[in-house]
Protein backbone atom coordinates (compact mmCIF):
# COMPACT_ATOMS: atom_id res chain seq x y z
CA UNK A 1 0.00 0.00 0.00
CA UNK A 2 1.17 3.45 -1.20
CA UNK A 3 0.08 6.91 0.35
CA UNK A 4 2.05 10.14 -1.20
CA UNK A 5 0.32 13.33 -0.67
CA UNK A 6 3.13 16.37 -1.58
CA UNK A 7 4.00 19.82 -2.75
CA UNK A 8 5.69 20.69 -5.75
CA UNK A 9 7.43 24.00 -6.81
CA UNK A 10 6.71 24.58 -10.18
CA UNK A 11 4.30 22.54 -12.69
CA UNK A 12 4.47 18.78 -12.19
CA UNK A 13 7.28 16.92 -14.51
CA UNK A 14 6.27 14.73 -16.68
CA UNK A 15 6.95 11.61 -13.99
CA UNK A 16 3.86 12.74 -12.40
CA UNK A 17 1.57 11.92 -15.53
CA UNK A 18 2.00 8.32 -14.99
CA UNK A 19 0.63 5.66 -12.03
CA UNK A 20 3.53 3.31 -13.01
CA UNK A 21 4.70 3.52 -8.72
CA UNK A 22 0.94 2.62 -7.85
CA UNK A 23 1.20 -0.58 -10.07
CA UNK A 24 -0.01 -3.59 -7.99
CA UNK A 25 -1.17 -7.15 -8.29
CA UNK A 26 -3.38 -6.49 -5.43
CA UNK A 27 -4.76 -3.71 -7.13
CA UNK A 28 -7.20 -4.65 -10.38
CA UNK A 29 -7.55 -0.93 -11.44
CA UNK A 30 -6.31 2.73 -11.44
CA UNK A 31 -8.09 5.94 -11.37
CA UNK A 32 -6.09 8.68 -12.21
CA UNK A 33 -6.61 12.30 -13.04
CA UNK A 34 -4.36 15.30 -13.99
CA UNK A 35 -5.54 19.23 -13.90
CA UNK A 36 -3.61 20.99 -16.49
CA UNK A 37 -3.33 24.77 -17.40
CA UNK A 38 -5.87 25.90 -19.69
CA UNK A 39 -5.54 28.81 -22.21
CA UNK A 40 -8.72 30.32 -21.64
CA UNK A 41 -11.37 30.21 -18.63
CA UNK A 42 -14.86 32.00 -18.17
CA UNK A 43 -14.80 33.14 -21.94
CA UNK A 44 -11.10 35.03 -21.71
CA UNK A 45 -7.81 33.75 -23.21
CA UNK A 46 -5.44 33.03 -20.31
CA UNK A 47 -1.64 33.60 -20.70
CA UNK A 48 -0.47 32.40 -17.45
CA UNK A 49 -0.94 31.83 -13.98
CA UNK A 50 0.92 31.77 -10.63
CA UNK A 51 -0.48 29.87 -7.34
CA UNK A 52 -0.31 31.10 -3.74
CA UNK A 53 -0.29 28.59 -0.92
CA UNK A 54 -0.30 28.07 2.96
CA UNK A 55 2.19 25.44 3.11
CA UNK A 56 2.00 23.72 5.97
CA UNK A 57 -1.76 23.59 5.98
CA UNK A 58 -1.96 22.15 2.69
CA UNK A 59 0.19 19.88 3.17
CA UNK A 60 -1.75 18.49 5.65
CA UNK A 61 -5.23 18.97 4.18
CA UNK A 62 -3.17 16.92 1.03
CA UNK A 63 -2.64 13.80 3.40
CA UNK A 64 -6.05 14.26 5.25
CA UNK A 65 -7.81 13.85 1.76
CA UNK A 66 -6.10 10.54 1.13
CA UNK A 67 -7.15 9.63 4.46
CA UNK A 68 -10.45 10.63 4.21
CA UNK A 69 -10.61 8.58 0.83
CA UNK A 70 -9.33 5.66 1.88
CA UNK A 71 -12.10 5.54 4.95
CA UNK A 72 -15.06 6.22 2.70
CA UNK A 73 -14.27 3.94 -0.30
CA UNK A 74 -11.18 1.23 0.16
CA UNK A 75 -9.15 1.07 3.31
CA UNK A 76 -6.42 -0.50 1.46
CA UNK A 77 -6.44 1.80 -1.25
CA UNK A 78 -3.13 2.90 -3.03
CA UNK A 79 -3.19 6.54 -3.19
CA UNK A 80 -0.85 9.60 -4.88
CA UNK A 81 -1.93 13.33 -4.75
CA UNK A 82 0.80 15.67 -5.78
CA UNK A 83 0.07 19.83 -6.63
CA UNK A 84 2.24 22.23 -8.19
CA UNK A 85 2.61 25.57 -6.54
CA UNK A 86 4.11 28.71 -8.24
CA UNK A 87 3.92 30.20 -12.08
CA UNK A 88 2.49 28.42 -14.85
CA UNK A 89 1.96 28.96 -18.55
CA UNK A 90 -0.75 26.73 -20.42
CA UNK A 91 -0.50 23.10 -21.05
CA UNK A 92 1.19 23.06 -17.71
CA UNK A 93 0.28 20.45 -15.36
CA UNK A 94 -0.97 21.91 -11.71
CA UNK A 95 -2.34 18.07 -9.79
CA UNK A 96 -1.92 14.87 -10.45
CA UNK A 97 -4.14 12.35 -8.70
CA UNK A 98 -3.42 8.55 -8.95
CA UNK A 99 -5.59 5.57 -7.12
CA UNK A 100 -5.34 1.99 -7.18
CA UNK A 101 -7.63 -0.34 -5.91
CA UNK A 102 -8.99 -3.85 -6.02
CA UNK A 103 -12.03 -2.84 -8.23
CA UNK A 104 -12.87 0.05 -10.32
CA UNK A 105 -15.65 1.63 -8.79
CA UNK A 106 -13.83 2.44 -5.74
CA UNK A 107 -10.87 3.91 -7.80
CA UNK A 108 -12.86 6.04 -9.49
CA UNK A 109 -14.99 7.42 -6.69
CA UNK A 110 -11.92 7.98 -4.84
CA UNK A 111 -9.93 9.91 -7.71
CA UNK A 112 -13.27 11.92 -8.14
CA UNK A 113 -13.30 12.66 -4.29
CA UNK A 114 -9.94 13.68 -4.11
CA UNK A 115 -10.32 16.34 -6.63
CA UNK A 116 -13.20 17.65 -5.53
CA UNK A 117 -12.11 17.80 -2.12
CA UNK A 118 -9.10 19.16 -3.06
CA UNK A 119 -10.65 22.03 -5.18
CA UNK A 120 -13.04 22.66 -1.49
CA UNK A 121 -10.20 22.45 1.12
CA UNK A 122 -6.84 23.20 -0.16
CA UNK A 123 -5.61 26.17 0.84
CA UNK A 124 -4.00 27.12 -2.67
CA UNK A 125 -5.07 30.24 -4.54
CA UNK A 126 -4.63 30.82 -8.52
CA UNK A 127 -4.00 33.98 -9.69
CA UNK A 128 -5.14 34.18 -13.44
CA UNK A 129 -3.07 36.25 -16.12
CA UNK A 130 -5.34 37.26 -19.22
CA UNK A 131 -3.94 38.44 -23.22
CA UNK A 132 -5.36 41.84 -22.10
CA UNK A 133 -2.76 42.49 -19.30
CA UNK A 134 -5.19 41.92 -16.58
CA UNK A 135 -4.67 39.75 -13.36
CA UNK A 136 -7.28 38.39 -11.24
CA UNK A 137 -7.27 36.20 -8.45
CA UNK A 138 -9.69 32.92 -8.62
CA UNK A 139 -12.94 32.80 -6.32
CA UNK A 140 -13.27 28.91 -5.98
CA UNK A 141 -12.98 26.72 -9.15
CA UNK B 1 -5.59 37.41 26.34
CA UNK B 2 -3.51 35.35 24.00
CA UNK B 3 -1.33 36.58 21.26
CA UNK B 4 -1.77 35.16 18.18
CA UNK B 5 -0.23 35.35 14.79
CA UNK B 6 -2.74 35.57 12.26
CA UNK B 7 -1.79 35.01 8.36
CA UNK B 8 -3.41 35.99 4.76
CA UNK B 9 -3.30 34.46 1.39
CA UNK B 10 -3.52 35.59 -2.14
CA UNK B 11 -6.76 38.26 -2.23
CA UNK B 12 -6.96 38.95 1.16
CA UNK B 13 -2.93 39.59 1.39
CA UNK B 14 -2.72 41.93 -1.28
CA UNK B 15 -6.04 44.01 -0.37
CA UNK B 16 -4.60 44.85 3.13
CA UNK B 17 -1.07 44.43 1.94
CA UNK B 18 0.13 42.67 4.97
CA UNK B 19 0.60 38.84 4.81
CA UNK B 20 0.56 38.50 8.57
CA UNK B 21 0.38 40.37 12.21
CA UNK B 22 0.26 39.47 15.82
CA UNK B 23 -3.05 40.28 17.24
CA UNK B 24 -4.36 39.69 20.95
CA UNK B 25 -7.55 37.86 20.64
CA UNK B 26 -9.54 36.48 23.44
CA UNK B 27 -9.06 32.95 24.33
CA UNK B 28 -12.29 31.38 24.45
CA UNK B 29 -14.78 32.65 21.60
CA UNK B 30 -15.77 31.31 18.14
CA UNK B 31 -14.58 31.08 14.58
CA UNK B 32 -17.54 33.33 13.68
CA UNK B 33 -16.28 36.09 16.77
CA UNK B 34 -12.52 36.00 15.33
CA UNK B 35 -13.65 37.10 11.76
CA UNK B 36 -15.45 39.49 12.91
CA UNK B 37 -12.87 41.03 15.15
CA UNK B 38 -10.41 40.72 11.89
CA UNK B 39 -12.62 42.29 9.62
CA UNK B 40 -13.53 45.44 12.10
CA UNK B 41 -9.74 46.08 12.06
CA UNK B 42 -9.82 45.53 8.22
CA UNK B 43 -12.76 47.11 6.84
CA UNK B 44 -11.09 47.78 3.34
CA UNK B 45 -11.84 43.82 3.44
CA UNK B 46 -14.66 43.45 5.42
CA UNK B 47 -16.25 41.63 2.06
CA UNK B 48 -13.02 39.75 1.35
CA UNK B 49 -13.06 38.44 4.93
CA UNK B 50 -16.88 37.54 5.39
CA UNK B 51 -16.37 34.87 2.85
CA UNK B 52 -13.20 33.38 4.67
CA UNK B 53 -12.84 29.97 6.76
CA UNK B 54 -10.60 30.29 9.73
CA UNK B 55 -7.98 27.92 10.66
CA UNK B 56 -6.18 27.49 13.43
CA UNK B 57 -2.80 25.45 13.57
CA UNK B 58 -3.37 23.84 9.91
CA UNK B 59 -6.54 22.98 10.64
CA UNK B 60 -10.17 24.78 9.82
CA UNK B 61 -12.03 25.12 12.83
CA UNK B 62 -15.98 26.28 13.43
CA UNK B 63 -17.30 26.85 16.35
CA UNK B 64 -16.11 27.26 19.52
CA UNK B 65 -12.25 27.77 19.73
CA UNK B 66 -9.64 28.07 22.14
CA UNK B 67 -7.02 30.05 21.48
CA UNK B 68 -3.26 29.66 22.97
CA UNK B 69 -0.32 31.87 23.12
CA UNK B 70 1.57 31.72 19.84
CA UNK B 71 -1.04 29.84 17.50
CA UNK B 72 -0.97 30.46 14.31
CA UNK B 73 -4.36 31.40 12.94
CA UNK B 74 -5.27 31.62 8.61
CA UNK B 75 -8.19 33.38 7.40
CA UNK B 76 -8.76 31.29 4.14
CA UNK B 77 -10.90 32.95 1.46
CA UNK B 78 -12.47 30.47 -1.19
CA UNK B 79 -9.98 28.29 -2.23
CA UNK B 80 -8.77 27.75 -6.28
CA UNK B 81 -7.12 24.87 -6.55
CA UNK B 82 -6.67 22.35 -8.87
CA UNK C 1 -7.97 16.78 -30.73
CA UNK C 2 -6.46 13.15 -30.34
CA UNK C 3 -8.09 9.56 -30.80
CA UNK C 4 -6.15 6.53 -30.25
CA UNK C 5 -7.97 3.23 -30.42
CA UNK C 6 -5.69 -0.07 -30.70
CA UNK C 7 -5.41 -3.60 -29.61
CA UNK C 8 -1.76 -4.74 -28.40
CA UNK C 9 0.07 -7.87 -28.42
CA UNK C 10 1.17 -8.90 -24.70
CA UNK C 11 1.11 -6.80 -21.67
CA UNK C 12 0.65 -2.98 -22.15
CA UNK C 13 4.30 -1.19 -22.09
CA UNK C 14 4.80 1.68 -19.50
CA UNK C 15 4.60 4.38 -21.88
CA UNK C 16 0.62 2.78 -22.07
CA UNK C 17 0.33 4.25 -18.41
CA UNK C 18 0.91 7.85 -19.26
CA UNK C 19 -1.91 10.69 -20.65
CA UNK C 20 1.15 12.72 -21.74
CA UNK C 21 0.66 12.38 -25.66
CA UNK C 22 -3.10 13.62 -24.75
CA UNK C 23 -2.15 16.84 -22.92
CA UNK C 24 -3.16 19.99 -24.36
CA UNK C 25 -4.08 23.45 -23.07
CA UNK C 26 -7.18 23.70 -23.92
CA UNK C 27 -8.23 20.42 -22.13
CA UNK C 28 -8.24 21.43 -18.18
CA UNK C 29 -8.51 17.81 -17.65
CA UNK C 30 -7.77 14.51 -17.95
CA UNK C 31 -9.12 11.35 -16.76
CA UNK C 32 -7.26 7.98 -16.67
CA UNK C 33 -7.92 4.01 -16.41
CA UNK C 34 -5.46 1.69 -16.12
CA UNK C 35 -6.30 -1.97 -15.33
CA UNK C 36 -3.92 -4.46 -13.80
CA UNK C 37 -3.96 -8.12 -13.85
CA UNK C 38 -4.97 -8.98 -10.30
CA UNK C 39 -3.60 -12.26 -7.84
CA UNK C 40 -7.09 -12.98 -6.82
CA UNK C 41 -10.08 -13.46 -8.10
CA UNK C 42 -13.47 -14.84 -7.24
CA UNK C 43 -11.92 -16.02 -3.96
CA UNK C 44 -8.90 -17.53 -6.32
CA UNK C 45 -5.46 -17.19 -6.45
CA UNK C 46 -5.10 -16.09 -10.11
CA UNK C 47 -1.26 -16.86 -11.64
CA UNK C 48 -1.97 -16.05 -14.80
CA UNK C 49 -4.22 -15.44 -17.88
CA UNK C 50 -4.34 -15.05 -21.58
CA UNK C 51 -6.97 -13.24 -23.57
CA UNK C 52 -8.87 -14.65 -26.72
CA UNK C 53 -9.98 -11.80 -29.58
CA UNK C 54 -11.67 -11.32 -32.30
CA UNK C 55 -9.61 -8.72 -33.75
CA UNK C 56 -10.94 -6.95 -36.83
CA UNK C 57 -14.39 -6.24 -34.71
CA UNK C 58 -12.32 -5.83 -31.52
CA UNK C 59 -10.41 -2.97 -33.27
CA UNK C 60 -13.84 -1.43 -34.96
CA UNK C 61 -15.60 -1.63 -31.09
CA UNK C 62 -12.64 0.19 -29.83
CA UNK C 63 -13.08 3.13 -32.11
CA UNK C 64 -16.52 2.65 -32.25
CA UNK C 65 -16.82 3.10 -28.51
CA UNK C 66 -14.11 6.70 -28.77
CA UNK C 67 -17.06 8.16 -30.86
CA UNK C 68 -20.23 6.81 -28.49
CA UNK C 69 -18.62 8.81 -25.71
CA UNK C 70 -17.40 11.81 -28.02
CA UNK C 71 -21.06 12.20 -29.23
CA UNK C 72 -22.15 11.50 -25.34
CA UNK C 73 -20.06 13.68 -23.41
CA UNK C 74 -17.56 15.83 -25.05
CA UNK C 75 -17.07 16.31 -29.01
CA UNK C 76 -13.76 17.77 -28.51
CA UNK C 77 -12.08 15.17 -26.59
CA UNK C 78 -9.13 13.68 -27.08
CA UNK C 79 -8.83 10.01 -25.99
CA UNK C 80 -6.67 7.02 -26.45
CA UNK C 81 -7.94 3.49 -25.09
CA UNK C 82 -5.80 0.43 -25.90
CA UNK C 83 -6.28 -3.17 -25.11
CA UNK C 84 -3.72 -6.14 -24.09
CA UNK C 85 -4.04 -9.66 -25.51
CA UNK C 86 -2.57 -12.96 -25.51
CA UNK C 87 -0.78 -14.27 -21.96
CA UNK C 88 -0.48 -12.27 -19.27
CA UNK C 89 0.82 -12.28 -15.80
CA UNK C 90 -0.59 -10.73 -12.20
CA UNK C 91 0.43 -7.17 -12.34
CA UNK C 92 0.40 -6.94 -16.05
CA UNK C 93 -1.31 -3.84 -17.31
CA UNK C 94 -4.29 -5.35 -20.07
CA UNK C 95 -5.99 -1.86 -20.62
CA UNK C 96 -5.57 1.76 -20.81
CA UNK C 97 -7.97 4.46 -21.28
CA UNK C 98 -6.72 8.66 -21.36
CA UNK C 99 -9.42 10.88 -21.77
CA UNK C 100 -8.59 15.01 -22.14
CA UNK C 101 -11.45 17.09 -21.92
CA UNK C 102 -12.08 21.03 -21.19
CA UNK C 103 -13.60 19.91 -17.61
CA UNK C 104 -13.37 17.34 -15.05
CA UNK C 105 -16.92 15.99 -15.13
CA UNK C 106 -17.04 15.32 -18.85
CA UNK C 107 -13.17 13.99 -18.43
CA UNK C 108 -14.49 11.36 -15.71
CA UNK C 109 -17.94 10.56 -17.19
CA UNK C 110 -16.24 9.34 -20.69
CA UNK C 111 -13.73 7.55 -19.08
CA UNK C 112 -15.99 5.48 -16.63
CA UNK C 113 -18.20 4.76 -19.86
CA UNK C 114 -15.38 3.15 -22.01
CA UNK C 115 -13.96 1.01 -19.38
CA UNK C 116 -17.97 -0.11 -18.62
CA UNK C 117 -18.51 -0.48 -22.08
CA UNK C 118 -15.71 -1.43 -22.97
CA UNK C 119 -16.47 -4.96 -20.79
CA UNK C 120 -20.12 -5.12 -22.14
CA UNK C 121 -18.62 -5.16 -25.99
CA UNK C 122 -15.36 -5.92 -26.59
CA UNK C 123 -15.30 -8.95 -28.23
CA UNK C 124 -12.32 -10.51 -25.74
CA UNK C 125 -12.08 -13.41 -23.37
CA UNK C 126 -10.33 -14.17 -20.14
CA UNK C 127 -8.86 -17.42 -19.78
CA UNK C 128 -7.81 -17.16 -15.82
CA UNK C 129 -4.80 -19.66 -14.59
CA UNK C 130 -5.27 -20.54 -10.99
CA UNK C 131 -3.16 -21.74 -7.81
CA UNK C 132 -4.33 -25.17 -8.00
CA UNK C 133 -3.17 -25.87 -11.40
CA UNK C 134 -6.74 -25.66 -12.96
CA UNK C 135 -8.21 -22.90 -15.42
CA UNK C 136 -11.88 -20.82 -16.30
CA UNK C 137 -13.09 -18.63 -19.00
CA UNK C 138 -14.70 -16.06 -17.45
CA UNK C 139 -18.11 -15.40 -17.72
CA UNK C 140 -18.33 -11.12 -18.17
CA UNK C 141 -16.53 -8.92 -15.15
CA UNK D 1 -29.08 -19.68 -49.65
CA UNK D 2 -25.82 -17.73 -49.15
CA UNK D 3 -23.00 -19.48 -47.69
CA UNK D 4 -21.52 -17.48 -44.65
CA UNK D 5 -18.59 -17.95 -42.37
CA UNK D 6 -19.09 -18.41 -39.11
CA UNK D 7 -16.61 -18.05 -36.17
CA UNK D 8 -16.08 -19.32 -32.59
CA UNK D 9 -14.21 -17.96 -29.74
CA UNK D 10 -12.76 -18.83 -26.11
CA UNK D 11 -15.21 -21.45 -24.28
CA UNK D 12 -17.50 -21.93 -27.67
CA UNK D 13 -14.55 -23.08 -29.34
CA UNK D 14 -13.01 -24.74 -27.04
CA UNK D 15 -16.12 -26.76 -26.76
CA UNK D 16 -16.90 -27.23 -30.52
CA UNK D 17 -13.30 -27.62 -31.01
CA UNK D 18 -13.83 -25.50 -33.99
CA UNK D 19 -12.93 -22.02 -34.81
CA UNK D 20 -14.46 -20.97 -37.65
CA UNK D 21 -17.05 -23.24 -40.04
CA UNK D 22 -18.56 -22.46 -43.04
CA UNK D 23 -22.50 -23.35 -43.28
CA UNK D 24 -25.71 -22.08 -45.52
CA UNK D 25 -28.20 -20.54 -44.43
CA UNK D 26 -31.40 -18.67 -44.96
CA UNK D 27 -30.71 -15.05 -46.84
CA UNK D 28 -33.48 -13.02 -44.85
CA UNK D 29 -33.92 -14.03 -41.21
CA UNK D 30 -32.99 -13.32 -37.99
CA UNK D 31 -30.61 -12.83 -35.05
CA UNK D 32 -32.28 -15.17 -33.10
CA UNK D 33 -32.73 -17.57 -35.91
CA UNK D 34 -29.51 -18.00 -37.05
CA UNK D 35 -28.28 -18.75 -33.35
CA UNK D 36 -31.23 -21.04 -32.81
CA UNK D 37 -29.92 -22.52 -36.16
CA UNK D 38 -26.30 -22.91 -34.90
CA UNK D 39 -27.77 -24.50 -31.16
CA UNK D 40 -29.04 -26.66 -33.23
CA UNK D 41 -26.21 -27.85 -35.41
CA UNK D 42 -24.19 -27.99 -32.25
CA UNK D 43 -26.26 -29.40 -29.00
CA UNK D 44 -23.37 -29.47 -26.86
CA UNK D 45 -23.02 -26.21 -26.75
CA UNK D 46 -27.08 -25.12 -26.85
CA UNK D 47 -26.14 -23.54 -23.20
CA UNK D 48 -23.19 -21.51 -24.31
CA UNK D 49 -24.81 -20.29 -27.75
CA UNK D 50 -27.78 -19.69 -25.78
CA UNK D 51 -25.70 -16.43 -24.28
CA UNK D 52 -24.63 -15.33 -26.75
CA UNK D 53 -24.83 -12.35 -29.32
CA UNK D 54 -24.74 -12.60 -33.08
CA UNK D 55 -22.41 -10.13 -34.83
CA UNK D 56 -22.14 -9.93 -38.72
CA UNK D 57 -19.02 -8.48 -40.21
CA UNK D 58 -17.62 -7.22 -37.23
CA UNK D 59 -20.56 -5.49 -36.03
CA UNK D 60 -23.57 -6.83 -33.57
CA UNK D 61 -26.63 -7.55 -35.19
CA UNK D 62 -30.51 -8.04 -33.49
CA UNK D 63 -33.67 -8.34 -35.45
CA UNK D 64 -33.85 -9.05 -38.95
CA UNK D 65 -30.16 -9.44 -40.63
CA UNK D 66 -29.50 -10.22 -44.37
CA UNK D 67 -26.88 -12.38 -44.79
CA UNK D 68 -24.78 -12.05 -48.12
CA UNK D 69 -22.70 -14.89 -49.71
CA UNK D 70 -19.16 -14.41 -48.15
CA UNK D 71 -20.80 -12.93 -44.47
CA UNK D 72 -18.80 -13.44 -41.62
CA UNK D 73 -21.16 -13.93 -38.84
CA UNK D 74 -19.40 -14.70 -35.21
CA UNK D 75 -20.84 -16.05 -32.19
CA UNK D 76 -20.32 -13.54 -29.44
CA UNK D 77 -20.38 -15.16 -25.94
CA UNK D 78 -20.53 -12.97 -22.53
CA UNK D 79 -17.18 -10.92 -23.00
CA UNK D 80 -14.56 -10.50 -20.03
CA UNK D 81 -12.12 -8.24 -21.50
CA UNK D 82 -10.80 -5.32 -19.11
Amino acid sequence: MIRHAALHDGPLPVAALTPAALIACEHGAVASFVGVVRNHAHGRAVVGLAYDCYRPMAERVLAQLVVEAANTFDADLSASITHGLGAMLPGDVSVAIHIASAHRVAAFAACRHLIERLKQDLPVWKRERYADGSEAWLKGS
Amino acid sequence: MPSVRVLYFAQLRERLNCAEETLTLPENTDSTAVLALIAERHPQARDVIASARLAVDCAFVSGAVTLCDGAELAVITPVSGG
